[in-house]
């Protein structure tokens, strides 16, 4: 069996040398000697410095809108949670399938990482993935796993806080929501948040004020997660760079949860099912307005 | 600068007698934007719409809030005010003091002003972001397309054209007429139905506004009210219809003989044929399947092994003006038309599924349409009911509702509405073609609602001595010569057992063929057994979704010959009522996208009841959403799921509904 | 445990075609009901953005109120379904987040149903007395 | 010969610092030190010294973050009696910022060029001048920082008004100002017996005439490659102790008016986006320019004599992608040569 990075680089080499790639997006190593960044190669010769390991946390979907208009195709190296990102840009109509190589990586879990400290504890998406397999790919590289390991415990977290009283939950979030300090490096970081311009900086309407104040906070952080309902994908880059460690991935997991309770559907799984807020069944119960 | 003027009315007590007027206006005055706050005894009254002209014209007003009843009842009367003070009429919000607060609220005088208050505030915050809003003036096609020419389609044509507009009616088969055509009497009062329908069918054909395309189908439909883009085939009959005179020569020598569709398979004709004699126009068309001639064109350039056809040309030969076309192809009619009617009509279930009745395997149970092409005297039989296995007079006839109806299992839960009236009306028929005939009929119920329904359902057992059981089949098999019908008399309580020599099934109805693909050509819903949706089931029963495009007859749902009618006409009236118009108004509240914010997410696209947006693509090669204004019917909901907030609707803008929320309780 | 003198405010948004005209209902029938509610007309339950409902809590209310027809009737035939599973996902979430999920209501009122209308708005306004004000989201947030 | 303050003394002063009973001030003191927060360490007004986390790398923001908040009224404007009145909010107290790195006072120090130069930011300079720093020198180096090559070191007293560096039990304290010395007086200081203080070396990185390798470098490619990665997440703008871009608007809520003044960053799309829509700055790659310019190339030609980085590294720990100054700078350095 050839190692990942070898197999990563011999496909990157081979796109770039076909002249109809643009760029192939994977890995290469962090100026800290050990963990990963990405790595936009251009050139074949740029090709040798992918690497793919259980650092590679990045989830280069997010890039792909930048090449939505570009009239070359782009490769990408992707994870499983990656795969899912990619399918809801296509049911969103923001990437073309045919312009995309998709290299898929059979994931073994990604490790938490701090800039300079690598650890050995394997990060909350993979602890609660339902998907350890890519859902779609052009080329599969890795092994396929056959189960999901960590499926069963996937909302553990997110019911112990529903376990709480209202006013606990409300104390819970409102120490977290008074830290933010909207640097909406949640937003930049995630795949789902490709709006021309965010509401949050619309002026007219002014949905959310100037201030950095719970208050406003607040709005900022439950329509966040609520424009991701039923698009989150849970890859969870929004928790990993919050500068200010807010639990991000409780709210999304929560609209998650609630999502596959009412209407079966999780995001990214196939990218030709119709999302859960533009169809209904007429019948169905949903505790809410029956 | 907003320029706001709030006017509020005492409705003589009804609202003055529990809000305090006085705070309110005092509170109104310090409202951000307010220049003058006033009232009246009544602001509705011609006294008070006068002083709120002169008050707007004395402040240089330029946008007013009425506190006063409903702008359910009223928005419409001080719109025009506006109007008449020189203002845009969209610069105007209605604050509800009355239905939502004083009538509600009178025992509370002090909590009901604070409410008013609140309720003016926030009818002032939005009317601050109302916009000038203008009305659009689109030109119209007076012109009607009538798809389905059955009885409910030639009324609705022949109401539209008499109106004085032009109409096309379409029709998918070689003449027009429909199911009623195949009919040989009509319930509750036996009149023929030939006699009745015929003149109308003539009619049509001679009406100066009436332009007929039989042997035709709707391809394809684009556009809006007023203006419907559409393209209509007109399949190839090999027969020149202007030169064809319909003098029969052709189908009388044609050698081919093929199952009669109009004759439900009972008896034949030929490879070139008319349905039926009195059929509109009378001009034959060439059976592409079954003619030889065409057969061994198809034949010849492959030369596949096998027998050669004969190349007859029989009719060619014989035809006194040489009107066989064997050149003619299928042609594409493009016409923009401003309104259409759907009246594709219906078809009668298919009991070959039914393995209990014999499964269309038992030469004598025939479907009730098959009786009716027996009763009549240009039918196969030449009016004679006899069974199809031996041609002889059936003396005990069993007639079975039901069938395809009611029938949960068979995904036809649905009462088809008019099987227990033609089965009743079959018993009767039989009995005047044979005394000597003894029916059974077998029911679950008997359902008679119509004019003279319930005497003539009584009529046929207590006169004509029809027997009704109340139950459902179990089977039906040979013996010998006769059929045994095995069932449950569900009143008595035991089994039936009858040796019949003819069974009828009262097949229920269906959606037409190819329903639910034209419904997707237009646009237009339907339910899950394919029968199209009208706009409102009670107070919208013609009119559907769609502006423009109206629904009639059986294609909606089950229907009898007088509802077809009324709803022909109906339709008819709607369309005429749109002609009336010189040019199409549209109304300005609707949603609008704003190209920079859009990201093409198109889930817009998949919520819009109305279909009414479309994509575009931008000069930078951006696909985005864009609204067709004649189409939108301003719910809302496209903006609500709008994440980039790109659309937004007139009248009831984002900016609009937050300012109202950022007023609450200000 | 209800609290003396405690007026819940509540932000009632009402569907034109049958809330708002329910609504009407009720005070050409002259029901009298509690004054807590605070009427936003809109052109039907789907039109109601989520951030409307958040705003409006942000705002100071201790209760929210969507009304619209009742399913199946729908002026616009479908927007009420599309609203039910908008408000479906939004009502756990914001009791998630700590506004109880009592404080909001998505309701179908028909044109006809002033009484139906009195009744909500009754039932919401006591429930809220029950539940105490909102002790969080002041306007302009805690500083 | 050293003065030293022990452990327990220095609670005691921090404590009374709050009360002012020694201090012979009307009222106590404001005092901001580090604390533990959600698993970080954070400067926040402490009303309790027990909550003061005294060992610690460094804080997640810096302490810019008191003189130049992330949201900052700087006026209200409300209705009275019917008359617009202005309100301009003030320091209720005095402050003392406790547990300043000198990375991040010598971060304070740059930016009171662009606050104080005059005409000079009067909230900014009021919050200044009231404010006593107390420095604490770093025992530890963090391995992303870099401040010897920036002009300070990790004892470098030289932008505090007090500088505590631990001795054993004991802490070290050179009061640098006479605001420093006011503050300590009547404190119980002590001689050192030893000093034993460890010595740290951060790394070094080529910082030397950086200016003039970056006007070589300024029109290269490199930096829409290196924005290829960045999200422009503003990360590193916020965590910075030295970018100071801001925005103002107002903010209105119950019939008030708040002109409020928050952080922004250059990172952002849209910061440059001027009225009609038209945008200075459009791509990724000018955006991430204009960055490393502002802080490597900009103040020094504006202010002379000045670089926009402290060497506290923050920027480099926190970037969730890797845009790392220090090889930007290398990478700089290495393109001038080339040239």
């Amino acid at each position: 069996m050839e190692s990942l990075d070898k197999q990563i680089r011999d496909k990157a080499r081979e796109l770039l040398t076909s002249g109809a790639f643009a760029c192939v997006m994977g890995y290469e190593r962090a100026t800290d000697g050990k963990t990963a960044r990405p790595l936009f190669a251009y050139t074949p010769e740029e090709a040798e410095r992918f690497v793919f390991d259980q650092y590679c946390t990045h989830n280069l979907a997010r890039y792909l809108i930048n090449w939505r208009d570009n009239k070359k195709s782009v490769g990408i190296v992707a994870k499983p949670c990656d795969t899912r990102a990619i399918n809801l840009l296509i049911n969103e109509k923001q990437i073309d399938r045919s312009k995309l190589y998709v290299i898929g990586v059979a994931c073994q879990g990604i490790m938490e990482v701090g800039w300079g400290a690598p650890t050995e504890k394997l990060e909350l998406r993979c602890n609660t993935c339902s998907e350890p397999n890519p859902v779609l790919h052009d080329l599969l590289v890795g092994e396929f796993k056959s189960e999901s390991p960590a499926a069963a415990k996937a909302y553990a977290d997110v019911a112990a806080i529903e376990g709480k009283s209202a006013e606990e939950r409300d104390g819970f979030w409102q120490e977290h929501f008074s830290r933010c300090i909207r640097c909406y490096a949640c937003r930049q970081s995630c795949v789902g948040c490709y709006c021309q311009e965010c509401f949050v900086d619309e002026l007219d309407p002014l949905w959310v004020g100037i201030k950095v104040a719970p208050a406003e906070n607040t709005v900022w952080h439950t329509i966040r997660a609520f424009h991701l309902a039923g698009r989150c994908i849970s890859c969870n880059e929004c928790e990993r760079v919050c500068p200010v460690d807010i639990p991000l991935s409780l709210l999304n997991r929560k609209l998650e949860k609630d999502g596959l309770e009412l209407f079966q559907f999780q995001a990214g799984m196939d990218a030709s099912v119709t999302p859960p807020f533009a169809t209904f069944k007429k019948g169905e119960k949903l505790g809410t307005g029956d | 600068m907003a320029r706001i003027g709030v006017f509020v009315c005492h409705c003589g007590t009804n609202i003055a007698g529990v809000v305090s007027i006085p705070a309110v206006l005092e509170a109104a005055k310090k409202m951000p934007g307010v220049v003058v706050a006033a009232d009246d005894k009544y602001s509705c009254s011609d006294p008070g719409q006068a002083h709120i002209r002169a008050v707007i014209e004395q402040n240089k007003l330029n946008r007013v809030v009425i506190g006063s009843c409903s702008p359910r009842m009223h928005e419409f009367t001080f719109r025009k005010v506006m109007v008449k003070a020189g203002l845009n009429p969209y610069f105007l919000e209605v604050a509800n003091i009355r239905e939502q607060v004083s009538w509600v609220h009178s025992n509370d005088k002090e909590k009901a002003t604070a409410k008013a208050i609140d309720h003016v505030m926030i009818a002032v915050a939005k009317v601050a972001r109302d916009e000038a809003l203008f009305p659009k003036r689109v030109p119209l096609t007076k012109r009607a397309l009538v798809i389905g020419a059955g009885i409910t389609g030639i009324q609705a044509a022949l109401d539209i054209a008499s109106a004085g507009h032009p109409v096309t009616l379409v029709e998918r088969e070689a003449s027009i007429g429909g199911h009623m055509a195949q009919l040989d009497k009509t319930f509750p009062t036996l009149d023929c139905s030939a006699c009745i329908l015929t003149p109308k069918m003539v009619e049509v054909a001679q009406h100066p506004n009436i332009t007929l395309l039989t042997y035709s189908e709707v391809r394809q439909v684009s556009g809006f009210v007023g203006n419907f883009d559409v393209e209509i085939v007109k399949k190839a009959r090999k027969v020149d219809s202007k030169k064809c005179t319909g003098c029969g020569v052709c189908w009388l020598k044609c050698p081919e003989k093929v199952p009669a569709e109009f004759n439900e398979g009972l008896g034949t004709r030929e490879a070139i044929y008319v349905p039926f004699p009195q059929a509109v126009p009378l001009v034959p068309r060439v059976d592409l399947e079954n003619c030889r001639y065409i057969k061994y064109l198809e034949y010849m350039p492959g030369k596949t092994p096998g027998k050669r056809p004969m190349q007859c040309r029989i009719c060619e030969k014989l035809c006194p003006v040489q009107a066989l076309d064997w050149e003619q192809q299928d042609e594409v009619v493009k016409e923009k038309f401003g309104a259409i009617v759907v009246a594709t009509g219906y078809k009668t279930f298919d009991p070959s599924v039914c393995g209990e009745y014999g499964g269309g395997k038992l030469p004598d149970v025939i479907s009730g349409l098959q009786l009716e092409r027996m009763f009549n005297s240009s039918g196969p039989t030449g009016g004679e009911v006899l069974r199809p296995s031996d041609g002889t007079h059936p003396k005990t006839v069993v007639l079975v509702s039901c069938v395809g109806s009611r029938d949960e299992q068979r995904g036809r839960p649905y009462c088809s509405k008019i099987c227990c009236m033609y089965t009743a009306k079959q018993t009767i028929l039989l009995k005047e073609h044979d005394p000597e005939v003894q029916c059974y009929v077998f029911y679950i119920d008997i359902r008679t609602g119509g004019k003279d329904y319930e005497e003539f359902a009584r009529r046929a057992q207590e006169e004509y001595g029809a027997l009704y059981l109340r139950g459902r089949i179990s089977r039906i098999y040979e013996d010998g010569k006769q059929l045994v019908v095995l069932g449950e008399d569900s009143l008595m309580g035991r089994p039936v057992e009858i040796r019949a020599d003819m069974v009828v099934l009262a097949t229920g109805v269906e959606a037409n063929e190819g329903a639910a693909e034209l419904a997707q050509t237009m646009k237009l819903s339907h339910d899950v057994y394919d029968f199209l949706t009208e706009a409102h089931p009670k107070l919208k029963p013609v009119e559907t979704q769609t502006d423009g495009i109206l629904v009639a007859g059986a294609c909606v749902g089950p229907k009898d010959i007088p509802e077809c009618v009324a709803q022909g006409g109906a339709a008819a009236a709607k369309v005429s009522a749109l002609f009336s118009q010189e040019m199409l108004t549209s109304d300005p509240m609707v949603a609008s996208v704003d190209n920079a914010r859009c990201i093409g997410c198109l889930l817009c696209v998949q919520v819009c009841p109305y279909k009414a947006i479309d994509t575009q693509v931008l000069r930078n090669g951006r696909t985005v959403a864009v609204v067709n204004e004649s189409l939108c019917r301003a719910c809302g909901l496209c903006p609500a799921v709008c994440r980039p907030k790109a659309v937004n609707l007139r009248g009831f803008t984002n900016q609009q509904l937050l300012a109202e929320v950022n007023a609450l309780w200000q | 445990m209800a609290i003396d003198g405690f007026e819940p405010r509540i932000a009632g948004f009402l569907c034109n075609w049958c809330s708002y005209a329910g609504a009407d209902l009720a005070g050409t029938s002259r029901m009298s009901y509690p004054s807590n509610i605070r009427i936003i007309r809109v052109p039907c339950s789907g039109r109601v953005d989520p951030l409307f409902v958040v705003k409006a809590f942000q705002q100071g209310a201790d209760g929210v109120l969507v009304a619209g027809c009742h399913l199946g009737d729908c002026h616009y035939n479908e927007g009420n379904f599309y609203s039910r599973r908008r408000f479906a996902l939004l009502a756990p979430f914001l009791d998630y987040l700590g506004i109880q999920k009592e404080r909001f209501r998505l309701e179908w009122v028909s044109a006809s149903e002033g009484r139906k209308f009195s009744d909500v708005v009754s039932s919401f306004t006591s429930d809220l007395k029950k539940l105490g004000p909102r002790s969080i989201l002041s306007p302009g947030g805690r500083e | 010969m050293h003065q030293a303050i022990s452990k327990q003394v220095l609670k005691a002063w921090l404590r009374d610092m709050m009360v002012s009973r020694t201090l012979r001030q009307a009222q106590g003191r404001l005092l901001i030190a580090p604390v533990a927060e959600a698993g970080m360490v954070m400067y926040r007004a402490v009303d309790k010294v027990e909550d003061i986390v005294f060992k610690f790398a460094n804080t997640v923001l810096s302490p810019k973050e008191f003189f130049f908040p992330i949201t900052d009224t700087l006026f209200t404007l409300r209705q009275k009696d019917g008359h617009p009145e202005l309100v301009t909010p003030t320091m209720e107290k005095d402050a003392v910022l406790f547990g300043i790195r000198p990375c991040d006072a010598l971060g304070l120090k740059i930016i009171d060029r662009p606050f104080l130069d005059e005409p000079a930011d009067a909230r900014y300079k009021e919050r200044r001048e009231r404010t006593t720093l107390v420095g604490l020198a770093c025992s530890d180096a963090c391995p992303e920082c870099f401040c010897t090559s920036m002009g300070t070191a990790p004892d470098d007293a030289a932008n505090v008004d007090i500088m505590l560096t631990e001795n054993g039990e004991d802490y070290l304290v050179q009061a640098v100002t006479n605001k420093g010395k006011a503050l300590l007086d009547g404190v119980a200081l002590k001689e050192a017996d030893t000093v034993s203080t460890s010595v740290v070396t951060p790394k070094k990185v080529p910082a030397e005439n950086i200016g003039s390798a970056m006007l070589k470098a300024f029109d290269s490619l490199y930096w829409s490659r290196v924005a290829d990665r960045c999200i422009h997440c503003n990360i590193c703008s916020y965590v910075c102790p030295v970018c100071y871009c801001f925005d103002i608007r107002d903010y209105t809520s119950r019939g008030e008016v708040q002109r409020v003044r928050s952080w922004e960053s250059c990172e952002a799309a849209g910061f440059t986006k001027l009225a009609g829509g038209a945008d200075i700055r459009p791509n990724k790659g000018a955006r991430m320019r204009q960055r490393f310019a502002h802080k490597l190339l900009y103040m020094d030609k504006q202010f002379g004599n000045l670089v926009g980085c402290t060497g506290c590294g923050r920027c480099v720990k926190y970037c969730p992608v890797n845009i790392d100054i220090r090889e930007i700078i290398n990478d700089v350095q290495k393109m001038a040569v080339e040239k």
